[in-house]
């Protein structure tokens, strides 16, 4: 038993046509023993852009409002929105900076990037690291936590480029359940986030809750 | 004062703060995670100059596979980073280390080229690499190396983790720093062709790519002359995935939930022609409008007017 | 009774002969001394390697090997015979490997094991106890008694003890003295009972069991006890779940009721609760 | 000292309208009305010399020396004020000190005088500090050979063939010019013949100068009056100061070291011979 | 490849490089001659075959470093930075004892964070040429003769057997090159080629002796071959 795997939790990122969605388990552990069943990993950043942190629960809850912190500075200073990758690289040197005593977290983030004169189609945005802020930046999906091993494969399987919203909410919602009926650690119930141009599609999943 | 904040204009480096609870929970908890590193092949050599009838030059090349203990974490991740314009990194070890000591460096040369009005050489950044990773003993661990043009000429190091430094006229490092030498110590010549160099390189490459755990996916090579920097991204792929002949797309409704709520993002606005700014008016509904409630919201206002 | 046995067979010629060994070594095993596998005992530290290898004791997690283990299960006595719910999931480590194990070993007709621990320990050892108790049936002319069916196993691990066995069961069964019921662990505890329940989420199942026990309990109701003994930990502990296998043993031998979905039973509960709640709101107002 | 009394000679850290610091030129003055002390460099080693003038019968022969040893091949001799000298000198120790633990060489003796003149000048930039009231001399023989430097309250140091501070140094200095301007230059020994005759020539001059300078100052006494005339009229007036000489030569094994006292001594008949043998001419 | 044989003897931190070495320093009359093997291992893997463990520190000194590289090439740097310091301040070349000292300094008040065995030569104008050792956790010993790294250890008989006052620059450089290849020849890590250095007042004069043409003088007819023997060792010459 690790550190990563005290509290259990897993998370899972994936692109779609023009949209991204982005999906967490909701227990929270401590060791075998179930805890919560309301646990969301996944916190919005602005409309377009969320981001969900799978670890160590204390770690979640500073590292969570730390970064709302250093958004909203951003948002007052700049007046404007935060990009993905903007965000990408804020949680990536909060947590470099603290390279020799880390955050027990893997951040997973997804969002659409705002329209610009520059970008006029901007391609929707997943990203995620490790630890102490080793960015990657996948084409297709990104996971995270206890069930990691087992979303890598599934996801692996079942992903295909340009899937329309509704497509990729039963992908991620089916690759997020399988896996974490795999795990101990995660699992008691899953939410799942279709970000789209227009709207944000929030479902609660019938999960198995053992 | 002595009260800093915790983000705002905090002092320079690590934060060291949660490393006494990190022992601890260690200690209790056996085992801390495994950050991400780059079990990789990255070479390096010299090419040109003497008879060849070429401008001396370095190629750079790397796979581009990122590795967190078994797992492949990235497939196609560039490992060859920019440091100036004529000077190019390729970096091994933990990936967010070398990822992070060649953004410092790479801003600290750039700084460094304003104040002294010409561009940085070689043996600058290899300086400020080895002190910067001496000064930490190895703990930050980035296994590089680095090549550039100067004015004084081509220039390739390897610089290890705990600070120190080689120069030679071919180099690898990484995992698959023993397949691809001995691809090096087989071929190498002095005074190659540029296609020469990229094509040994590149072999090399291929060859910890294939023999080395560490390493995989694809080649990635850059090719720096006095002329400028050519970045070769992706300039072999032999490792490209098969197409599924068939999918698993799953019929709508194969999951079942049991809440949803959506959140609309496109604002939606009644525009109605009235005589006279808050005038009431028969049969005209008078609704508040959403002020300063996100994009949208300042448009909002102005219809009030 | 070794003695009263060798007076009542002929006397033995050469001493040291295969055959006698091998008279002796079923003789012993027959009151649980050497086993299946006598000969390892010998091969250096066995604990030493499977703490090197294994997971076992969770001693080191680092070990490449991790057994199968992580358990609920329960047996209570109460008028109407035996009821035994287990879980049937196992876990390698945090990975789910398996939810599908069957927990209850079927001894023989009339016995029934559970299974806690080391899945293989108990599968081996509770399956050579059926062998010692049909050679028993066969010698006596009649059933084993649970109490020397369970010390036959008490008296096996504990020839083990401190090698690295890892099992926690419950033997249950019917004989001349009506219902009864045993708790045997590798450490060689050996204890008789009313109500037992062993595994990681054992003490979930005894929150359940405790509230709604009673020797008096009807067939259905104390089956149903059992079933939600299980749901309740399956829910809560990671390393219990999946389904729920329910037997019964009565006079004339066990019956196996059923297996039942965790996950499903879990939302028919909740739903009920839900319904319960909205009755009471209903009537309050 | 024209100027003076107009309020910019109350601080260091302030200039006169011309551009003076009144305290620095002030412990000049310290430094000119002390007993004089001379360094000469010979060809092969170098003198120090100073005469002690003797406040105080009482006061133990041979005792409260002006020459400290700075380092094995380094002496100093300062004019001024004695503490100042003292605390001068430790401070050169440690300099010295210092640069044989970083460099494991001895330091040579302009080095040195670099560091004490940069500490010396230090106390001329603050208000809240006063200048050392002495002039340094910095004698040693280094790897470049026997050396000579002085260094002045106000920072300044020279390297000099022959020098001398304090009271009558004008006097000392051509009687240096004229022993400097000898055939094929001086030796060591010849040196300390010449130091010694120098100091107890200046000292049975400047006695009597000293003795009505003080009875000017101390006209308004009548004790310190009958002090005076009691002075004039000592018989053993010339023994009112002792001549104190160092060297580093090759005798010394290049080290510092006292003027053997038979050397010195010798020096002292000689010179106390010529001086009546002058008088005698005059 | 890491950690299979860790030098415990050099202290070395995980996975650091590693100057395996044979490194020496010999003085003559008129100057000094210094020489080292060529390999620098990380594990059991060479990290480079073709070092130059003599590193300069300024016109008339060098140095020669085993241990850790990059203590040592820090150490080297920093001294170097300190000399030419020197130079600026008093006018002059620092004398080579200086320059042990600030060697010495560095590598005795950080004593347990170093790992770094140095052997400082050159020429001055005070003493001629010198050798000054500076060994594991500091100390200064002024030698006629040093030999430092791991593959010192198989060469001090011969050193001490061969070594005569008196020499002067080809004996010199001739006993440096033997010594050096006896004591790769034994010592597994060190190896590959030789590089040696001779200083005096007026030169600075690179050797380079590659791998295949090393001495063997001492492996006997049967393995050379009848007149392969080319080298002589000095006490003949």
């Amino acid at each position: 038993m690790s550190v990563m795997e005290l509290n259990g939790g897993s998370v899972v990122a994936m692109v779609g046509k023009d949209c991204v969605a982005i999906a967490s388990d909701l227990r929270l552990g401590n060791q075998a023993v179930g805890i919560a069943a309301n646990f969301d990993k996944v916190f919005p950043v602005n409309d377009k852009l969320y981001y969900a942190l799978p670890g160590l629960a204390t770690d979640v809850y500073t590292l969570r409002e730390h970064l709302r912190f250093r958004v909203n500075m951003y948002r007052m200073k700049e007046e404007r929105e935060i990009t993905p990758k903007t965000f990408t690289h804020l949680v990536s040197s909060t947590l470099y900076e603290k390279r020799f005593g880390p955050f027990f977290i893997e951040p997973v983030i997804a969002g659409l990037p705002p329209k610009t004169e520059l970008e006029p189609n901007p391609k929707p945005f997943i990203s995620c690291m490790d630890t102490i802020g080793c960015i990657t930046t996948p084409k297709d999906f990104a996971v995270a936590g206890t069930a990691g091993d087992k979303l890598y494969g599934i996801a692996e399987g079942l992903w295909e480029p340009d899937l329309e919203p509704e497509d990729l909410f039963e992908t991620i919602s089916q690759t997020l359940l399988n896996a974490v009926d795999r795990d101990a650690l995660s699992g008691w119930g899953a939410v799942v986030h279709i970000i789209t141009q227009d709207k944000v599609i929030t479902r609660t999943l019938r999960a198995r809750m053992d | 004062m002595a009260a800093k904040g915790p983000v705002e204009g905090s002092s320079i480096g690590f934060d060291f703060s949660n490393y006494a609870r990190n022992e601890f929970l260690g200690q209790r908890l056996n085992g801390l995670p495994k950050a991400t590193s780059t079990g990789t092949t990255i070479v390096g050599l010299k090419f040109g100059g003497g008879d060849s009838g070429e401008e001396e030059g370095i190629c750079l090349g790397a796979d581009t596979r990122a590795t967190g203990g078994p797992i492949v974490a990235d497939k196609n991740c560039e490992k060859i980073h920019y440091l100036a314009p004529h000077m190019r990194c390729c970096g091994a070890g933990t990936a967010a280390d070398t990822e992070f000591v060649t953004n410092l460096i790479s801003s600290n040369l750039e700084l460094h080229a304003l104040s002294q009005g010409r561009p940085a050489r070689i043996v600058t950044a290899m300086t400020m690499l080895k002190q910067y990773l001496f000064r930490y003993q190895g703990h930050v661990g980035a296994y590089l190396v680095l090549g550039g043009v100067d004015s004084t000429g081509a220039h390739l190091f390897t610089v290890h983790a705990h600070g120190s430094t080689d120069k030679l006229p071919y180099v690898t490092m990484g995992s698959g720093s023993l397949a691809a030498m001995a691809v090096f110590e087989s071929a190498f010549k002095q005074n190659m062709k540029r296609q020469e160099a990229i094509d040994l390189v590149s072999r090399a490459i291929r060859s910890g790519v294939f023999n080395d755990l560490g390493s995989g996916s694809n080649v990635d090579v850059a090719v720096i002359t006095k002329a400028g920097t050519e970045m070769l991204r992706n300039y072999e792929m032999p490792n490209e995935r098969g197409v599924k002949s068939r999918n698993y797309k799953f019929r709508r409704g194969t999951t079942a939930w049991t809440k949803e709520s959506i959140r609309s993002l496109v604002v939606s606005e009644d525009v109605r022609i009235t005589s006279g700014a808050g005038k009431e008016q028969p049969g005209v509904e008078v609704r508040p409008v959403a002020i300063g409630a996100g994009p949208g919201g300042e448009e909002g206002m102005e219809v009030d007017s | 009774m070794n003695s009263v046995l060798a007076q009542l067979q002929p006397p033995k010629h050469h001493f040291g002969d295969d055959e006698d060994r091998r008279e002796l070594e079923r003789d012993a095993a027959e009151w649980g001394s050497m086993g299946g596998f006598g000969n390892l005992g010998r091969s250096g530290a066995p604990s030493a390697f499977l703490n090197l290898h294994t997971d076992s004791m969770s001693a080191n997690p680092q070990a490449k090997i991790k057994l199968a283990h992580g358990t609920t299960t329960l047996a209570f006595r109460f008028k109407g015979g035996i009821i035994v719910a287990v879980d049937s999931r196992a876990t390698a480590g945090s990975y789910i490997a398996s939810g599908t194990v069957k927990k209850v070993i079927e001894i023989n007709p009339y016995l029934l094991g559970t299974m806690a621990g080391g899945a293989a320990d108990c599968q081996y050892w509770e399956t050579y106890l059926g062998m010692q108790c049909r050679l028993h049936e066969l010698r006596n002319k009649e059933r084993i008694s649970v109490a020397a069916a369970s010390k036959i196993l008490s008296n096996i691990v504990y020839q083990y003890k401190g090698m690295g066995l890892s099992m926690g069961t419950m033997i249950c069964g019917w004989d001349k003295t009506g219902p009864a019921l045993f708790y045997v662990d590798s450490d060689g505890q050996r204890l008789k009972g009313d109500l037992f329940s062993v595994g990681s989420g054992s003490t979930f199942a005894y929150g359940v069991l405790d509230q709604g026990y009673s020797y008096d309990l009807s067939d259905e109701d104390a089956q149903e006890l059992g079933r939600r003994s299980i749901i309740a930990a399956g829910h809560r502990d990671a390393y219990s779940g999946n389904t729920c296998n329910l037997f019964h043993v009565r006079q004339d031998g066990w019956e196996f009721i059923g297996n039942y979905d965790v996950n499903e039973l879990w939302y028919e509960y909740e739903a009920k609760k839900k319904a319960a709640r909205e009755e009471a709101m209903a009537v309050e107002a | 000292m024209s100027s003076i009394g107009t309020g910019y000679d109350l601080s260091v850290s302030t200039y006169s309208p011309d551009g003076r610091l009144f305290q620095v030129e002030y412990a000049n003055k310290a430094v000119e009305a002390a007993g004089v002390a001379v360094g000469l460099r010979c060809t092969d080693g170098i003198i120090l010399g100073v005469e002690r003038l003797l406040h105080s019968k009482l006061l133990v022969k041979g005792a409260n020396r002006r020459i400290q040893s700075v380092d094995e091949h380094i002496g100093m001799a300062t004019a001024g004020l004695l503490a100042d000298g003292k605390h001068l000198g430790s401070r050169a120790r440690d300099e010295a000190a210092n640069f044989r633990e970083t460099y494991n060489a001895p330091v040579t003796v302009q080095v040195l005088s670099d560091r004490i003149s940069g500490y010396v000048q230090a106390y001329t930039c603050y208000g809240s500090v006063r200048p050392f009231g002495i002039s340094t001399l910095v004698a040693g023989a280094d790897k470049t050979g026997p050396r000579l430097f002085c260094i002045e309250p106000s920072g300044v140091f020279y390297g000099y063939r022959a020098c001398a501070v304090g009271k009558g140094r004008a006097l000392a200095r051509t009687e240096l010019e004229k022993v400097l301007a000898k055939e094929g230059g001086v030796s060591v020994r010849e040196g300390v013949m010449e130091v010694a005759r120098m100091l107890s020539g200046l000292a049975s001059y400047l006695a009597p100068l000293a003795i009505s300078l003080s009875r000017s100052t101390a006209v308004e006494s009548v004790k310190n009056d009958v002090l005076a005339i009691h002075l004039v009229h000592d018989d053993n007036q010339d023994k009112a100061f002792e001549l104190e000489m160092t060297w580093v030569c090759e005798e010394s094994g290049m080290k510092h070291a006292a003027v053997p006292a038979d050397l010195l001594a010798e020096a002292e008949e000689k010179a106390k011979a010529a001086l009546e043998e002058g008088m005698e001419e005059d | 490849m890491e950690g299979i044989n860790t030098v415990d003897l050099m202290r070395l931190k995980h996975g650091e490089v590693n100057l395996g070495t044979s490194i020496m320093a010999v003085r003559f009359e008129g100057g000094v001659v210094i020489g080292a093997d060529t390999r620098t291992t990380t594990g059991s893997y060479i990290a480079n075959r073709v070092t130059d463990k003599l590193t300069h520190i300024h016109d008339r000194i060098y140095c020669c470093r085993s241990g850790s590289a990059a203590d040592t090439q820090a150490v080297a740097d920093a001294v170097h930075q300190h000399a030419q310091l020197y130079a600026a301040i008093y006018g002059e070349r620092p004398p080579v004892a200086t320059v042990a000292a600030l060697f010495e300094k560095l590598c005795y008040d950080n004593k347990d964070q170093l790992s770094a065995g140095i052997i400082v030569a050159g020429w001055d104008k005070e003493k001629g040429g010198s050798v000054y050792n500076i060994p594991l956790g500091g100390g200064t010993f002024q030698q006629p003769w040093a030999i430092g790294g791991s593959g010192s250890t198989y060469v001090y008989g011969y050193c001490d057997a061969t070594y005569q006052e008196g020499w002067g620059e080809a004996e010199t450089l001739q006993f440096v090159k033997n010594t050096l290849a006896l004591a790769m020849a034994r010592d597994g890590s060190s190896g590959g080629c030789i590089r040696m250095c001779v200083i005096t007042e007026d030169k600075v004069e690179r050797h380079f002796v590659p791998g295949n043409e090393l001495p063997r003088f001492w492996e006997g007819k049967e393995v050379i071959g009848g007149l392969a023997q080319t080298t002589k060792p000095v006490a003949a010459a």
